[in-house]
């Protein structure tokens, strides 16, 4: 029910501080977006302004085709999840779930079925009469997150609404969000620092950093063609790794020379490269592009020690020592290693990436 | 409103004025619209309604203050009423005096009393006295003897704390050392050498730090405090005014009850029996005096208050009977019912004699209140030691010349 | 072991975590809770008695008679312990009065009662009224006002501020006179609505000045969540605010009430007759020129307080600690 | 589906700076209360102390300038009563804060009769200053008072002693009547300030190994930082322009031991009926005031 | 430096609420122990009794020998990380991280070092002047962690200390931490909610549930054998699929079976259910533990149709129709499917999980 438009729109705290410069974005009616960066880029200013609690300071802020720049956020019809939670003290549970509601003259018994199903589906049915000092950290973020979802809002922004919960909890959340999405049909606005969360909701990502918008795109485009190398860093865990190096250009066929480390770009990704011999490139690898075969084809092989191995549950990260670094990788668990064990490594050549050197922008976006 | 009158008092005597009003009321059928304000606080109040232009009729005027309203043009004289001024045969002199400003007459008193010497009886009989002090030198002797035998700590009671009485107690001590304040011109003496002024506080001090019969403590004691002091036994000699012999004598009231007794004010060297006397009157406000017809109805009522009421000094005489205060109306000394209430408590003899010795206080002028506060301090200081009581004199007289030139 | 002297891994002086040797916490921590009573204990009968004192004397004395009141040395508990005060106070009638029933006092008797007795208890009804409506302005004008200034930003902020302290920094003295000109020519002289409106003037500021600060004190972020949650910044303010700032409230009634219930100078101005008067000034005018009762002004002095202190045993309780836990993270 | 509502609908003229108008909306009854009743008043006092009024030459007013001010810069008497009005507000603006606070922390301590502590604790608070200032002066009598009483039968002294007469305990003993009576509302003020305390602030001291004093130090005094201000912004006010007790229990004296600037403002108005003067030192006062308030503030108010 | 023990002990909050239910567990001096559990299970409090922020309502707390239930919190020598931060707000960042040195009057250069230290690791330096109402949330967290890292105490407790930073600083900060372990050689008990956060931390993980202890061991022991399922489900993301079936005994052959579905559990596991043919159980599934082969052998095969396909970064998420029910696996994101296409996977039958049906124990733990 409304799009969100941000033009040039900027920041400062009253302290001088510029929290967000030059803003454009827009989020198109009924999208889930969410907002990926690094801690203090912006993410939570950036809802605050779409909810109207913080000014705009320079250019607009549109819901539709109007500006909102003045427009106080109880006429906004959004409903949010504060990172901070701000949860009524003074309130039960019931009633800080039900207080948008309230607000908003729907009849008691619409409430009441609406505040019972959100606790039910939050798993807090139990602690509808309890004060939020009575709660757990987990819990008082449910019950931040059941006062918004309870609401029918033309948007609703969620500042990391799942972080303090554990993974089975939240990944039941995420559906409940999804479905909340679909029933809904109205606009999200989504702040989180999981990727998997990030990943499985977005219909599209904005990665921002410093206050400045990085990329916006799917998680597919973001993921597999990140803008920069802070993009690519930012999603992938473990992250991805970089080799500084060189480009050559042989006919058709585009190799990354670093040392002894030569591969060859799949032909796809290798014809962006054409007549860029010689440029001075970052080489960017995920963890998990790389496979343990028996005989890796040359122009795909990384080959160093193993320096580290950590088992994760379904899987074992290694750290492998490639031409002077230390690289990351994700391979099977039931593989077996020692610290020291020379290997090699075949590189899934049509999912590399590559950056120019200076301005870490990518060459193949 | 045209047959209401505005009448301002203190909060004293509330019932008594009440029933008077409303027997004036019957009499007159006028009606009158009687508000009163806390003794304390009734100066201010007054000149916030005066400056404020509050609707105003009669008010009760304090002598002190007479100049000064006079000056503001806040009161009016009465001359103009012959039947007013006629009652002037009957008063007091220097309590007709002391309503007078300028030549004109301001108003009519209802009350009037002076500054009595009084002493308790029994501590005097105690000590081996068989008559009161008639001199201040005297008292020194017989107070400093009642100190040794433990009758007292500090046989004299003085009042000298900063409040509206203060002047009253200073005058009586001046007057009494045959001394002034002020000349008949109105010009300081009261710093003079050798004047009464000077011996009188060089005695007070003295009094106080040299014989120690009275109590430092005295620059916080006021009237009241002194009276209820007196009351509790603690001294042996007071100056109090004279109406406050009903209540010493009285046994609810006082632990002295019988004993209290008056004599003539003590001499000092050069001095006489001469105490202050002062006198509060029912005057008229500007304003009703600029409407003939309001002021008509004023003087009506200042006569039934200030003058006779149904061919009576009535609300004198009830005044007087309720509350033992004194009148500036010497035919009710002959009243048959006073004289049974005064003999009760004191000598009537005694009362009328020291009334006539009377005056009243030289330095009631526009400046007064300026002075008086200047005064008031250089005395303290001069008891408490802080400066000599010639450079206090001083420096009250210098005030005085200062005043008197920038008015 | 070896590890564990080698790595400076404890700041704790023993070296042993959780006990410094020879204390017996669980003895230390019943003596501290024994010294933790005894200092409440000392605490609290220090303020019994600094306050009691006085107000104990005041009791005592209302009892006695005027005689005895003067005792050296005091009679702490009265001889013969007499009401007549205090039934004086409550027996006053209100009939006519001519010569004859003039006489409520009788000096020769010693039951010396003023005669403005009978108005101390219609007094006692204009101050109460005076300060209940004082108090309900109060906050009704004071408390959108403090969060206005507290918790939006707008232009003149602390202009506003500091406009409002500015009126109260002026000695009364100097404006008795320019608020005397405005009552009269707002025609309230003698009418207790006048109180009203300048005691209102004279509280207020503070109200505002103080609710400011513990309502700055609440998080913002309670003020934003409900905000989204559709709460214009009215609603915000009496749903969310008002009951998180009760304990200043009550701070700020007690304030407004008793401000009202003592001030002296304005009402002696402004009222004249009984039907105004309030009870400082009924107070003051048991003092006159011609005599004063202190058993009497002790025993009226005392019943003012009654009024007062039932006030603050009703809001007091409302002064309660924690009233934001568990709002925000953070 | 919900209606986006008026705010998105309608137009950016209509919502303008909703926030400053609300803010305008909310303050305008108190502004309006003042100016009602506040402004005229202080705008009047101001204009008078540009003239030489006395009242008792009503015909001679003129406009003097700034002379009513520039006089009291060379009038000893009123540098004694500044002297004096400092000593004052400094002893009774500290002695207020200290007892509050400890009070304060004793109310907020759960006890069995705390009620019946705080509420005594509120009853100096009710008495009306005319009352009050009469009890304090019989109290203090040096002749019957039950001070010189209590001492005397304890065996402090032996015999009665002078007490406002004694120019150099004075000051002390108004203050002292005066601390009595304003410690209530100063404990009230602190008492909420404390409450308001998040209790998890506490446990982070602990944890960060802050014993209870320190705890005290680090954690309480600087929550109660507002606190604090409004009472010292509030007693300070109070103490510098304090009259009740000055005018009942001393009229400046003895001497001009407790001749405080109040009671010279009083003087030159009411007993001089110098109404420009008055009001000129008035103002000399107000501002002297406000720039303490000022300071206060900036120093103590909330920067969080 | 300290051993941490909790015997029989209990924590009922006023309310009357029974947080904590005979809690017995030793944490051994030096050891980083993570604990683990939903929302609401007791964590926060457990860390607040360490602390001594919490009576303990019964039982007994010991640090090393002796008795601490008295102890008040400055002499136990524990740092925190509080969930909710806790931070001061009337003191600067470099105050807030100061303070606990500042208590224990380290001299002031020591005190200016290890803050600018720290700082320097949390990526906070530039904030050090600012109050934390100034603050993003994750900056926040990082002064909260700051606060304990400066210290040299006895015990480390940190509760979600990382949950609201991005990946790329959660995952430095995971390492810093772990140096802090390294280097301070002392005890550390963390909660977190991050499984990648608890396996690469810790030496020994608690996993709790509704206040009581579920199952406490090394990473490993808790992954690959959980003792029960609601330990096996706790972990693992997606989380580990369960089908209801019977176990059919044959030779050394043990096999589960569910309608069409038969899975031969490799030897190792098998041996463990020998002569328990018939038994009602509880089969559990890894979402990683299959492969997509071109021809499974019988005994490995999952069939099933896609009802859904979730790409996730590196990998895809697949929703297989199996026997009825819906299973999640996870597969390499090069395979295409389609909604409905029927497929087979094959299990990895060495890592499958048996759990009684009814108690839910497991049978092989
Ligand atoms: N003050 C309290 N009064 C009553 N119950 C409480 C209180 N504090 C916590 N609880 C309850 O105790 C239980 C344990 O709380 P705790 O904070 O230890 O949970 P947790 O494991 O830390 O959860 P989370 O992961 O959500 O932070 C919760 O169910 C909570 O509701
Ligand atoms: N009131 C404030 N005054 C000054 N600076 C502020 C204020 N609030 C936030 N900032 C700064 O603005 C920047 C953006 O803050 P914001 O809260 O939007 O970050 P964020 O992206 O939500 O971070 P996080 O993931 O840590 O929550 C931060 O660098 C923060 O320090
Ligand atoms: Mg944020
Ligand atoms: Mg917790």
């Amino acid at each position: 029910m409304a799009r969100i438009l941000f033009e040039n729109a900027s920041k400062r705290y009253p302290n001088g501080f510029v929290a967000l410069e030059n803003l454009n974005l827009e989020i198109k009616d009924k999208e889930f977006v969410v907002l990926l960066g690094p801690s203090g880029c912006g993410k939570s200013t950036t809802l605050n302004m779409i909810a109207g609690l913080e000014e705009v300071s320079e250019g607009n802020l549109f819901f539709d085709d109007e500006t909102v720049n003045f427009t106080p956020p109880h006429h906004r019809d959004v409903a949010m999840v504060f990172q901070s939670y701000a949860l009524y003290p003074h309130k039960t549970v019931y009633e800080n779930i039900a207080f948008g509601l309230v607000m908003r003259k729907h009849p008691k018994d619409d409430i009441d079925r609406r505040v019972r199903d959100a606790a039910q589906r939050l798993e807090i049915t139990h602690l509808l009469d309890r004060r939020p000092s009575q709660l757990s950290g987990g819990q008082r973020q449910r019950v931040a997150l059941g006062r918004a979802m309870v609401r029918k809002p033309a948007v609703f922004l969620m500042d990391e609404p799942l972080s303090n919960l554990d993974a089975a909890l939240r990944i039941s959340m995420r559906a409940e969000i999804k479905e909340l999405h679909r029933s809904m049909q109205t606009t999200f606005v989504y702040v989180t620092h999981d990727q998997a969360e990030a990943l499985t909701l977005a219909d599209r990502i904005v990665v921002m950093r410093n206050g400045l918008v990085q990329q916006i795109g799917t998680p597919d485009e973001i993921y597999e063609h990140p803008a920069n190398t802070f993009v690519a860093s930012f999603l992938g865990s473990p992250p991805i790794n970089y080799l500084d190096g060189e480009l050559v250009v042989e006919g058709d066929k585009v190799t990354f020379v670093r040392g002894e480390t030569r591969l060859d770009f799949a032909p796809e990704r290798g014809k962006k490269l054409l007549g860029q011999s010689g440029r001075k490139v970052k080489l960017g690898i995920r963890a998990e592009d790389v496979d343990e075969r028996s005989e890796p084809s040359s122009g795909e092989v990384i080959a160093g020690a193993v320096t580290s191995v950590l088992p994760v549950g379904s899987d074992q990260f290694l750290g492998l020592q490639v031409e002077g670094e230390e690289l990351f990788f994700r391979i099977n668990k039931d593989l077996r290693h020692n610290y020291g064990d020379k290997i090699k490594l075949s590189a899934n050549t049509g999912r590399l990436h590559v950056f120019d050197a200076d301005t870490e922008a990518s060459l193949i976006g | 409103a045209g047959n209401t009158i505005n009448y301002q008092t203190w909060s004293a005597a509330v019932d008594l004025v009440k029933s008077h009003i409303a027997a004036f009321e019957k009499a007159s059928g006028l009606t009158v619209d009687y508000a009163n304000a806390p003794w304390a606080q009734y100066r201010d109040a007054m000149v916030t309604k005066f400056v404020g232009a509050a609707p105003l009729d009669v008010l009760w005027v304090s002598d002190a203050w007479l100049p000064e309203w006079a000056e503001a043009k806040w009161i009016a004289p009465i001359n103009a009423y012959d039947n007013l001024m006629a009652y002037n045969s009957d008063a007091e002199a220097f309590c007709t005096d002391s309503m007078t400003y300028k030549g004109e007459q301001y108003g009519l008193t209802y009350y009037t009393d002076y500054m009595g010497f009084i002493y308790d009886a029994e501590k005097l009989s105690a000590a081996g006295f068989s008559a009161p002090p008639a001199s201040w030198d005297e008292l020194v002797e017989q107070a400093l003897v009642m100190k040794q035998k433990g009758i007292a700590e500090f046989p004299l009671m003085l009042a000298m704390a900063k409040e509206s009485w203060l002047i009253e107690f200073m005058s009586a001590m001046v007057f009494s050392h045959g001394g002034r304040f002020t000349d008949d011109k109105g010009d300081s003496i009261m710093q003079e050498e050798k004047g009464g002024a000077l011996s009188a506080l060089q005695w007070v001090v003295d009094t106080v730090s040299k014989h120690k019969i009275v109590s430092s403590g005295c620059v916080e004691t006021g009237e009241l405090a002194g009276l209820k002091a007196f009351a509790a036994g603690n001294h042996a000699f007071a100056l109090l005014p004279k109406y406050r012999l009903a209540m010493l004598n009285d046994p609810a009231q006082s632990q002295i009850a019988g004993r209290a007794k008056q004599a003539l004010m003590p001499m000092g060297a050069n001095g006489s029996h001469a105490t202050v006397g002062w006198m509060r009157f029912h005057g008229m406000s500007a304003q009703a005096a600029a409407d003939k017809a309001r002021a008509d109805n004023a003087a009506k009522l200042i006569e039934w208050f200030g003058g006779k009421a149904d061919g009576q000094y009535t609300f004198q005489k009830l005044l007087f009977l309720d509350l033992g205060s004194g009148f500036g109306v010497k035919p009710l000394f002959e009243d048959a019912d006073v004289r049974a209430a005064y003999n009760k408590y004191g000598d009537v003899e005694m009362i009328q004699q020291q009334q006539a010795l009377a005056q009243k206080k030289d330095v009631v002028t526009p400046w007064f209140g300026d002075w008086n506060e200047v005064n008031g301090a250089a005395w303290q200081s001069a008891i408490l030691g802080n400066a000599s009581p010639a450079d206090a004199l001083k420096q009250a007289g210098e005030e005085w010349d200062d005043l008197k030139s920038q008015s | 072991m070896e590890t564990v002297h080698q790595t400076p891994a404890s700041e704790n002086f023993v070296g042993r975590p959780g006990h410094r040797r020879g204390i017996n916490y669980k003895r230390r921590s019943e003596f501290f809770s024994w010294m933790h009573r005894g200092v409440i204990l000392l605490g609290s009968l220090t303020i019994l008695f600094i306050v009691l004192a006085p107000v104990g004397w005041l009791v005592s004395s209302s009892m006695q008679t005027e005689a005895e009141i003067v005792s050296v040395p005091p009679h702490w508990i009265p001889d013969q312990p007499t009401l007549k005060n205090f039934r004086a106070i409550f027996s006053a009638g209100d009939e006519e009065v001519t010569y004859e029933t003039r006489s409520t006092q009788d000096p020769s008797s010693g039951n010396y009662i003023p005669s403005t007795a009978r108005n101390l208890l219609p007094a006692m009804r204009n101050s109460f009224v005076v300060a209940t409506l004082v108090v309900i302005l109060n906050l009704l004008v004071g408390v959108p006002a403090a969060y206005a200034m507290a918790k939006i930003r707008f232009l003149g902020r602390s202009g506003s501020v500091y406009f409002i302290l500015t009126t109260r920094v002026i000695p009364d003295i100097a404006l008795v006179v320019p608020f005397f000109l405005v009552i009269k020519n707002l025609g309230l002289l003698d009418n207790i609505m006048s109180l009203v409106i300048t005691y209102l003037a004279i509280t207020v500021p503070f109200t505002v000045f103080i609710l400011i600060q513990y309502f700055e004190g609440l998080p913002d972020e309670l003020d934003k969540a409900a905000r989204v949650d559709g709460c214009s910044r009215f609603q915000t303010l009496t749903k969310v605010y008002l009951p998180l700032a009760l304990p200043s409230l009550v701070a700020v009634i007690l304030f407004a009430f008793l401000t009202s219930w003592n001030e002296f100078l304005l009402a002696l101005m402004f009222t004249q007759t009984a039907q105004s008067q309030t009870l400082p000034i009924v107070l003051a005018s048991f003092t006159s020129d011609f005599t004063i009762s202190f058993s009497f002004i002790n025993a009226a002095g005392l019943l003012a307080i009654v009024p007062p202190v039932i006030v603050a045993i009703i809001f007091e309780r409302y002064i309660v600690s924690g009233l934001t836990a568990g709002a925000v993270k953070g | 589906m919900v209606k986006t509502t008026g705010g998105m609908a309608a137009s950016v003229r209509r919502h303008f700076n909703y926030e400053e108008r609300t803010a305008y909306l909310f303050i305008a009854p108190v502004m309006a209360v003042l100016g009602l009743v506040a402004v005229f008043p202080i705008a009047y006092s101001f204009y008078l102390s540009f003239f030489q009024i006395k009242l008792t030459r009503p015909n001679r007013t003129p406009f003097v300038w700034l002379d009513n001010y520039l006089e009291l810069f060379s009038d000893d008497l009123f540098w004694t009563a500044v002297l004096r009005t400092v000593t004052f507000t400094v002893i009774s603006v500290t002695a207020v804060t200290v007892l509050a606070l400890l009070a304060a922390l004793l109310l907020n301590e759960k006890f069995r009769g705390r009620r019946l502590v705080s509420t005594v604790l509120l009853i100096p608070w009710a008495i009306p200053y005319v009352a009050d200032a009469l009890m304090w002066k019989w109290i203090y009598d040096s002749g019957y008072g039950a001070l010189n009483g209590l001492l005397y039968q304890l065996d402090f002294i032996d015999k009665y002693m002078v007490w406002l007469g004694d120019q150099n305990k004075t000051l002390p003993l108004i203050a002292n009547a005066f601390v009595w009576k304003e410690v209530p509302l100063a404990t009230i003020l602190l008492l909420v300030s404390l409450k308001s305390i998040p209790q998890d602030l506490y446990q982070a001291a602990r944890v960060d190994g802050a014993p209870l004093w320190q705890r005290f130090i680090h954690v309480t005094l600087p929550s109660m930082r507002t606190g604090f201000m409004l009472v010292i912004i509030y007693e300070t006010m109070i103490a510098i322009r304090h009259f009740d007790l000055f005018f009942i229990l001393t009229e400046g004296g003895p001497g001009t031991a407790s001749h405080v600037l109040s009671w010279e403002i009083y003087v030159e108005t009411f007993r001089n009926l110098s109404f420009g003067s008055g009001a000129a030192m008035s103002y000399l006062l107000a501002l002297v005031t406000f720039a303490l308030a000022f300071f206060i503030i900036r120093t103590l108010g909330r920067s969080v």
